[in-house]
């Protein structure tokens, strides 16, 4: 059984179709990753999964369960947290208060506690800045408690929306290192949208190429980074 | 049938700070109108009409009561006006009904609301002018109060009772050292008490504020451990201010209050008040209560409903009315330049558990 | 009384009765701060709890504490039903959340004139009597409400900053949708915050009940005093909220000392404008995005 | 020509106990498209809000065009000449592109009551020129088939561009740019390395950017300075600057996983 | 449309009581001053003491008349010059501030004023105000009837709003707006966010002098509590009611809720909380105000059809 089934999944705004019924699956332990150009409905997918907007059409289950029309908060209850596109941090909270509100539904201090220093070790930026509100922070620290703040729900389901934007190079490395870190050791499933087509395709066990709302290419990440269509359109090879 | 509608506006603070104030105003109307319909009407001329109080809401705002009046005059057509509670408002109105010659019956505490050029103005109750210095002769003489404190809100009526309270200790040979005023919804006053009482003072004067505030001075006084007299020589309004300030705070204080409960026609009229409206009369109430009966005779003397030149000379003519406050006369020209203003007996008290206990009765001449 | 008495009794009456404004101010600040709303029928329900106070005490013939909890419980609750019911449209409009909040300050005031008439009602003091500090005279029932009013505010200020509904509370208010995927029901947290300052303020209300009087337009002064600390303390800044409340105590009891007339009122605008323009986040306020 | 347009004079910025610059110089020439590069947080951003006036130095000066703008306020250093666009999108959502660009523009009209109030501007643009001028910046940044779109639903990497459109029609000498490449895909950096490239080679603009995409960055810039903790440790050719081991160790890292 | 319906209203007036008059006239000063309001609001800030600066305008030219006896219309102009000066300084100060300080602010600046006319009352006559304030005089032509005050007030009215309408059409509105939606890009672009907003603050608080000035000359009498803080929420009610963002708004906002506390007046008892809940109804079904009920009515219209 899938960790994650979407079947024919829609997506609206008003009139606007940004996802096409579209099917995938998310296996338990795997990193699957989307690509796609600008607007081609990836955010749009994770907000679905996550419950952030209802889809017009179609079903998803979730470790068996149809969490179709469940509210967020039981959805992230039951392990699926998301670090959104532009961050969306609580701006006027300090850092280390995002963090914990990212553990809220977490019952067990001792968790809280073991992650919150991984996230530290992970960002030590994040640890010098704990204290100051996050709303004044860098762009790119604020990337990573974004991260961090999705770590921090405990999840088996992680989803990460362009995790890498406004990231120094060298930063984008070590999270891509982080990200296959946390999924090997804490067989967490992960479901990464990137810009850095690369980077999430060699990341990945699994990938879909999405364009117009539609999955346009399916396949192992190795298998999209040869495919002549990706390459020329997300590679710039 | 052929019963006649007589409309009588009722213009007065009915929300805010002064409702208290002005629904005793109305209730005083509405209760004198309320008796002569039972009798079938007001007879005037040969006529019976039915008299209809209309009542609005002032908000005890200059504003609001020039629109107020407006609809009065213009849309509800009424020829008598019984308020406005407050001295701006009054001020503010009179334009139109002194224009429009509508008789109007005011609260207002001003000096200013009453005078030659305003001859369809009348004040159905007694104010500072008349009644501080009879009272303070005597608490001065008979109480020995030297050194007198007061607080007053920071308004028209607190700075014009702060005038004459100070030019009325002055004559009765007293000294009112220490005046201060104070924002009206303040309800905090150790501050000032404890500077006040800091420069010796041996009473302290509440004349000029609010029955509400008059009673949380008189606690907080107290609590605050003054143990001079309190006294406040205008004002109706114990009940309220033993409410507030509870019977202990209030024991042994001085007070005016134009009511003497021991006058039958004053105490029928609290019993009629407190059946018709399941609460207390304010002091206020009778003097409206009053004025309307006097309008009343007023009418009935002219012969005319309508012309209100007429019915102002019968009005001014009225002399030893028997009213709910005792025997009533209008005087007023030393002061105002008109006979205007009600002369109403009025008495000093001493609250004894919580009760008025008569000590002197009054008249602008003076105590006795 | 000497003139070292008087300035030494001055600062206490000052810091007491800011105490007091803080009390009155707290809940403001809190629906302010956290919801960023102006709430303009604060004064009503300080009023509200204050009837509350009197009648559970006068005519149900409860103790004081205990009335003073069904206060504040029967508050919370209302404050969470009113927000559900009315003010649930206008979470994200400041404005037109404040004209609302206008709107029901005055079908609240005009409710309690309909039911409790204009004229004053007034609560005998839960302790009498006065505290000695050496030459300094405090009446006890005011060192009462000041323990009371120090007890709230600490809770008050652990509840927001240390515990996780407080943080969720914050999140929901600063985003509703990324809060929800926090795990958080987000639903339940705006009325909770709206009651909670609203039980705050029925609170004050109930507690300053027996030291001054009751009546429909008591709300009038809390509102103000809530106005002029919130400025000066920065935005719903729990400890600059205690530190302006003091302050605008000290300036005011010095004030009367000093100076006579409004120039006392005069001055505090004076200083809250000047303040906003020297330091436009409060005393202690931070910046902020 | 080579005479300096913008030079920073050893600025400082704290905020409370942070040093998030510290005695930053460098210059730029005229026509030179410089590099401002740096880890996270290491003080860019502030840097522009320095040099644009957002925010006052707490130490140092900055010359634009030999005239001191240290301090600002960011209009009156829009209309000498130096404009800048945001790290985030930043439009009027409910207006067209063109209304967008009209906006961008009423500063510089000439005769009107703006101009009084803002200041002096002597290359003002008559109201009549002023459609003109939206077209000649449509053009310019290619935004002529979203035209008489709402700002607020024009796709991301489009919205960008608008910001840089809008900053265009101010009319600037030298523009400021933050990550404006961040969150767009390989085609469309494609497509904002040709139009920043021919505004400094066909409109003679003077180009300084912050920007993490190092492919961009180093295929654009002449120059580059690098930032690491509010400090300059390094400035060179894009050649000179991806050797230095100082800057791999502190932000370029293993070159696997940057934009290709 | 819109216009055709103004129109009607403006011309009932007329051809009714003296009662109904005053309440046009009420109606058009409010029209002028909320007008003044929509301009600061129309800059991205909110003013909570546009009441202080009808004070300020009608003390200065009634004192300046009365104690100085400069003939009328002089008056006027110092009156209304002296309120904008006093908002270029104030403004000036604490335009920096954004949102609900400013809000904040100007609450207790209306607070300051209302105090400083109680206190100084040797000049301002104190809580008693001023009395006996003649009617307004143009070239001898003097304005003693209700008809006539009506014409002048209207015509003002609709003089203002045309001139805002007229200015939000130029560059220099245009900019105004601009600060309100983004400052921060209208800054990078040019545009002085501070020199605009005081700008606006400045030409609003102008019209609410006027406003002041031919309020006190109607009524012929002013004190400190005719220009209170409730005035001053009052007027920001019309405003939001009316709407924020259009001409119609103000316009709106004064004709409905000037008059109609008169549709509840008879219930003593009850009126305010009548008042109360249709403030609340409005705002909920029309956020925008009611300048919006046309769009909202097509809105339902299209529903319905689809
Ligand atoms: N809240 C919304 N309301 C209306 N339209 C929306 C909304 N959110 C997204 N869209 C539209 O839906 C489409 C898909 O958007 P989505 O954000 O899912 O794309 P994306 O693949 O994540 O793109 P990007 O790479 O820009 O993040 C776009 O056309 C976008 O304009
Ligand atoms: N208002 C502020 N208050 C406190 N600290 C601040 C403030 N603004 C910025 N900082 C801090 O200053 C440092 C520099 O921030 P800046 O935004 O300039 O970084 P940056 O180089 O642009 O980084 P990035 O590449 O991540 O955008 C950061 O550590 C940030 O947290
Ligand atoms: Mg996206
Ligand atoms: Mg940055």
């Amino acid at each position: 059984m899938p960790m994650l089934e979407a079947k024919d999944l829609t997506v609206s705004y008003g009139r606007l179709e940004a996802v096409r019924k579209i099917s995938f699956s998310v296996e338990k332990g795997q990193i699957v990753a989307l690509v796609g150009s600008n607007g081609a409905g990836k955010s749009s997918t994770l907000k679905a999964i996550v419950g952030l907007t209802f889809p017009s059409g179609g079903t998803l289950r979730y470790e068996g369960e149809d969490i179709t029309s469940a509210s967020p908060a039981n959805r992230v209850r039951a392990g699926i947290a998301l670090s959104p596109e532009g961050r969306r941090l609580f701006g006027r909270m300090t850092v280390l208060d995002n963090l914990l509100t990212g553990a809220y539904g977490v019952r067990d201090k001792t968790i809280v506690s073991r992650v919150l220093d991984e996230i530290y070790a992970l960002f030590p930026r994040v640890l010098e800045r704990r204290k100051q509100l996050a709303g004044s922070l860098s762009g790119g620290e604020q990337q990573m408690v974004a991260i961090g703040r999705a770590l921090m729900a405990n999840p088996r389901l992680l989803m990460l929306d362009e995790p890498s934007l406004g990231i120094a190079p060298k930063i984008v490395a070590e999270i891509a290192a982080a990200i296959e870190q946390i999924n090997r050791d804490k067989k967490i499933s992960i479901i990464l949208v990137e810009q850095n087509a690369r980077l999430a395709l060699r990341l990945s066990h699994q990938a879909y190429a999405l364009e117009h709302g539609e999955i346009i290419r399916a396949g192992k990440g190795s298998e999209l980074l040869a495919d002549p269509f990706v390459q020329k359109a997300y590679l710039g090879v | 049938q052929d019963t006649n509608v007589l409309k009588i506006g009722s213009l007065t603070a009915l929300s805010g700070p002064g409702a208290s104030w002005g629904q005793g105003m109305k209730n005083g109307a509405e209760l004198a109108a309320a008796q002569v319909n039972k009798k079938g009407g007001l007879e005037v001329a040969g006529k019976k009409y039915k008299v209809v109080i209309v009542p609005y809401d002032g908000k005890y705002q200059a504003s609001e009561s020039v629109t107020v009046a407006n609809r009065l005059v213009f849309d509800d057509k009424v020829k008598y006006i019984i308020g406005p509670t407050g001295s701006a408002p009054v001020l503010a109105i009179q334009p139109i009904t002194e224009k429009n010659h509508v008789i109007v019956m005011t609260l207002g505490f001003t000096t200013k609301a009453l005078g030659k050029d305003k001859p369809y103005t009348f004040r159905p109750n007694v104010t500072t002018v008349e009644v501080a210095q009879p009272q303070i002769n005597w608490l001065v003489k008979h109480e020995g109060i030297k050194k007198v404190g007061a607080l007053f809100p920071n308004d028209e009526t607190g700075q014009q009772i702060s005038k004459d309270l100070t030019a009325a200790y002055k004559k009765a040979g007293a000294d009112l050292a220490a005046t201060e005023f104070f924002e009206r919804d303040r309800v905090d006053f150790v501050p000032l008490l404890t500077r006040m009482v800091a420069r010796g003072i041996d009473a302290i004067e509440l004349d000029g504020n609010s029955p509400t505030t008059a009673g949380l001075i008189t606690k907080q006084a107290r609590e605050m451990g003054f143990t001079g007299k309190i006294v406040r020589t205008g004002g109706p309004a114990t009940q309220e201010i033993v409410k507030v300030a509870g019977k202990e705070a209030t024991q042994g204080m001085f007070v005016h209050t134009p009511i003497n409960p021991g006058l039958p026609s004053t105490k029928a009229y609290a019993d009629l008040y407190a059946a018709t409206y399941k609460h207390a009369m304010n002091g206020f109430s009778p003097a409206f209560y009053d004025g309307t009966r006097m309008l009343f005779e007023a009418m009935q003397k002219a012969g005319t409903v309508t012309d209100t030149d007429a019915v102002r000379k019968a009005l001014e003519s009225i002399k030893d009315f028997s009213g709910a406050m005792g025997t009533l006369n209008w005087t007023g020209e030393k002061v105002y330049g008109i006979n205007h203003q009600l002369n109403a007996p009025f008495y000093v008290a001493e609250v004894q558990d919580g009760k008025e206990i008569i000590r002197a009765t009054c008249t602008v001449e003076g105590c006795k | 009384m000497d003139w070292s008495i008087l300035i030494a009794q001055a600062a206490v009456n000052g810091l007491i009765v800011g105490l007091l404004y803080l009390l009155m101010s707290v809940g403001f600040t809190l629906v302010f701060g956290v919801m960023r709303m102006v709430n303009f029928a604060h004064g009503e329900f300080y009023m509200l709890g204050a009837f509350s106070a009197y009648f559970m005490t006068a005519s149900l013939g409860l103790p004081f504490l205990p009335a003073l909890a069904a206060t504040f419980v029967g508050a919370v609750v209302l404050g969470a039903l009113l927000e559900w019911l009315i003010l649930k449209p206008f979470r994200n409009d400041e404005l037109n959340g404040m004209i609302a909040t206008i709107g029901l300050a005055m079908i609240l005031q005009n409710l309690a004139l309909m039911l409790f008439g204009p004229d004053p009602y007034s609560m005998p003091s839960i302790v009498k009597g006065v505290t000695r500090f050496g030459k300094i005279a405090v009446p006890t029932s005011r060192v009462y409400v000041v323990i009371f009013a120090l007890g709230v505010l600490v809770l008050l200020y652990l509840f927001l900053k240390k515990s996780g509904p407080g943080r969720a509370l914050r999140a929901v208010v600063e985003n509703f949708e990324v809060a929800s995927i926090q795990g958080i029901r987000s639903q339940v947290y705006y009325p909770l915050g709206f009651g909670i300052g609203i039980g705050l303020a029925a609170v004050a209300g109930a507690l300053m009940a027996p030291l001054f009087s009751i009546s429909p337009f008591i709300g009038a002064s809390p509102l103000i005093k809530a106005f002029i600390v919130v400025i000066l303390g920065g935005l719903g800044s729990i400890p600059g909220a205690a530190v302006a409340s003091l302050a605008l105590g000290l300036a005011e009891s010095y004030g009367s000392l000093l100076f006579t007339g409004s120039a006392v009122d005069m001055l505090v605008f004076l200083i809250v404008i000047a303040m906003l323009v020297v330091r436009p986040k409060g005393i202690l306020g931070q910046g902020e995005a | 020509m080579t005479t300096t347009i913008l030079e920073v004079r050893r600025i400082s910025r704290r905020f409370g106990g942070l040093v998030a610059l510290h005695d930053l110089s460098f210059n730029v020439s005229r026509g030179e498209i410089v590099g401002l590069i740096g880890p996270n947080g290491a003080g860019k951003t502030t840097a522009f809000n320095v040099i644009t006036g957002t925010q006052p130095p707490t130490a140092g000066k900055v010359i634009f065009q030999g005239k001191d703008i240290s301090g600002g306020p960011p209009s009156r250093v829009v209309v000498d000449g130096l404009a800048r666009t945001f790290q985030s999108t930043s439009t009027y959502p409910d207006l067209t592109v063109a209304g967008n660009i009209y906006r961008g523009m009423l500063s510089h009209i000439s005769g009107s009551l703006v101009g009084l109030l803002v200041g002096r501007c002597d290359r003002g643009i008559s109201m009549e020129r002023v459609s003109d001028e939206i077209d000649r910046i449509l053009r310019m940044t290619g935004l002529q088939p979203w035209r008489d779109a709402l700002a607020g639903n024009l796709p991301y990497g489009v919205q960008k561009i608008l910001g840089i459109a809008v900053a265009l029609a101010a009319s600037p000498k030298m523009l400021l740019l933050d990550e404006p490449a961040a969150g767009l895909n390989h085609e469309e950096c494609k497509g904002l390395t040709t139009l920043l490239r021919r505004l400094r080679d066909e409109h003679g603009l003077t180009l300084l950017l912050v920007e993490h995409h190092m492919a961009l960055v180093m295929e654009l810039c002449h120059r580059i300075v690098v930032l690491v903790q509010g400090e300059k440790i390094a400035e060179g050719t894009p050649e000179e600057i991806r050797q230095n081991e100082a800057v791999i160790e502190a932000y370029l890292g293993a070159p696997e996983y940057a934009h290709a | 449309m819109g216009v055709v319906i103004f129109t009607i209203i403006a011309v009932i007036p007329w051809f009714s009581g003296p009662y109904i008059l005053h309440l046009a006239i009420l109606s058009t000063l409010n029209i002028l001053v909320v007008n003044g309001l929509a301009m600061i609001s129309r800059s991205g800030q909110i003013s909570l003491g546009h009441a202080a600066f009808m004070a300020i305008g009608a003390y200065v030219a009634v004192l300046a008349g009365t104690q100085l006896g400069i003939p009328l219309l002089l008056s006027v102009l110092i009156g209304v010059a002296a309120t904008m000066l006093v908002a270029l300084i104030l403004g000036w100060i604490i335009l920096r501030l954004q949102g609900v300080y400013f809000v904040l602010v100007t609450f207790a600046f209306g607070e300051l004023i209302r105090l400083v006319l109680l206190d100084f009352s040797n000049v301002t006559g104190g809580a008693n105000g001023i009395t006996n304030i003649a009617p307004p005089e143009l070239f001898g032509f003097v304005f003693d009837s209700r008809t006539r005050i009506y014409s002048l007030t209207l015509v003002i009215a609709i003089v203002s709003t045309l001139l805002i309408r007229r200015l939000f059409r130029q560059p220099l509105g245009q900019a105004i707006d601009s600060v309100a939606s983004n400052p921060s890009l209208a800054e990078s672009t040019g545009l002085s966010v501070h020199r605009l907003q005081v700008l606006a603050f400045v030409i609003g608080c102008g019209l609410a002098a006027l406003g002041g000035i031919l309020l006190a000359h109607y009524i012929g009498y002013i004190s400190p509590e005719s220009f209170n803080v409730g005035i001053s929420i009052d007027l920001l009610i019309m405003l939001v009611i009316g709407g924020r963002a259009s001409y119609w708004g103000p316009l709106a906002g004064a004709i409905i809720l000037t008059p109609l506390p008169e549709l509840f007046r008879g219930a003593v008892q009850t009126q305010h909380i009548f008042y109360g809940a249709a403030l609340i109804l409005i705002l909920r079904f029309l956020p925008e105000g009611l300048a919006a009920f046309p769009q909202a009515i097509r809105k339902l219209g299209t529903r319905l059809k689809a």
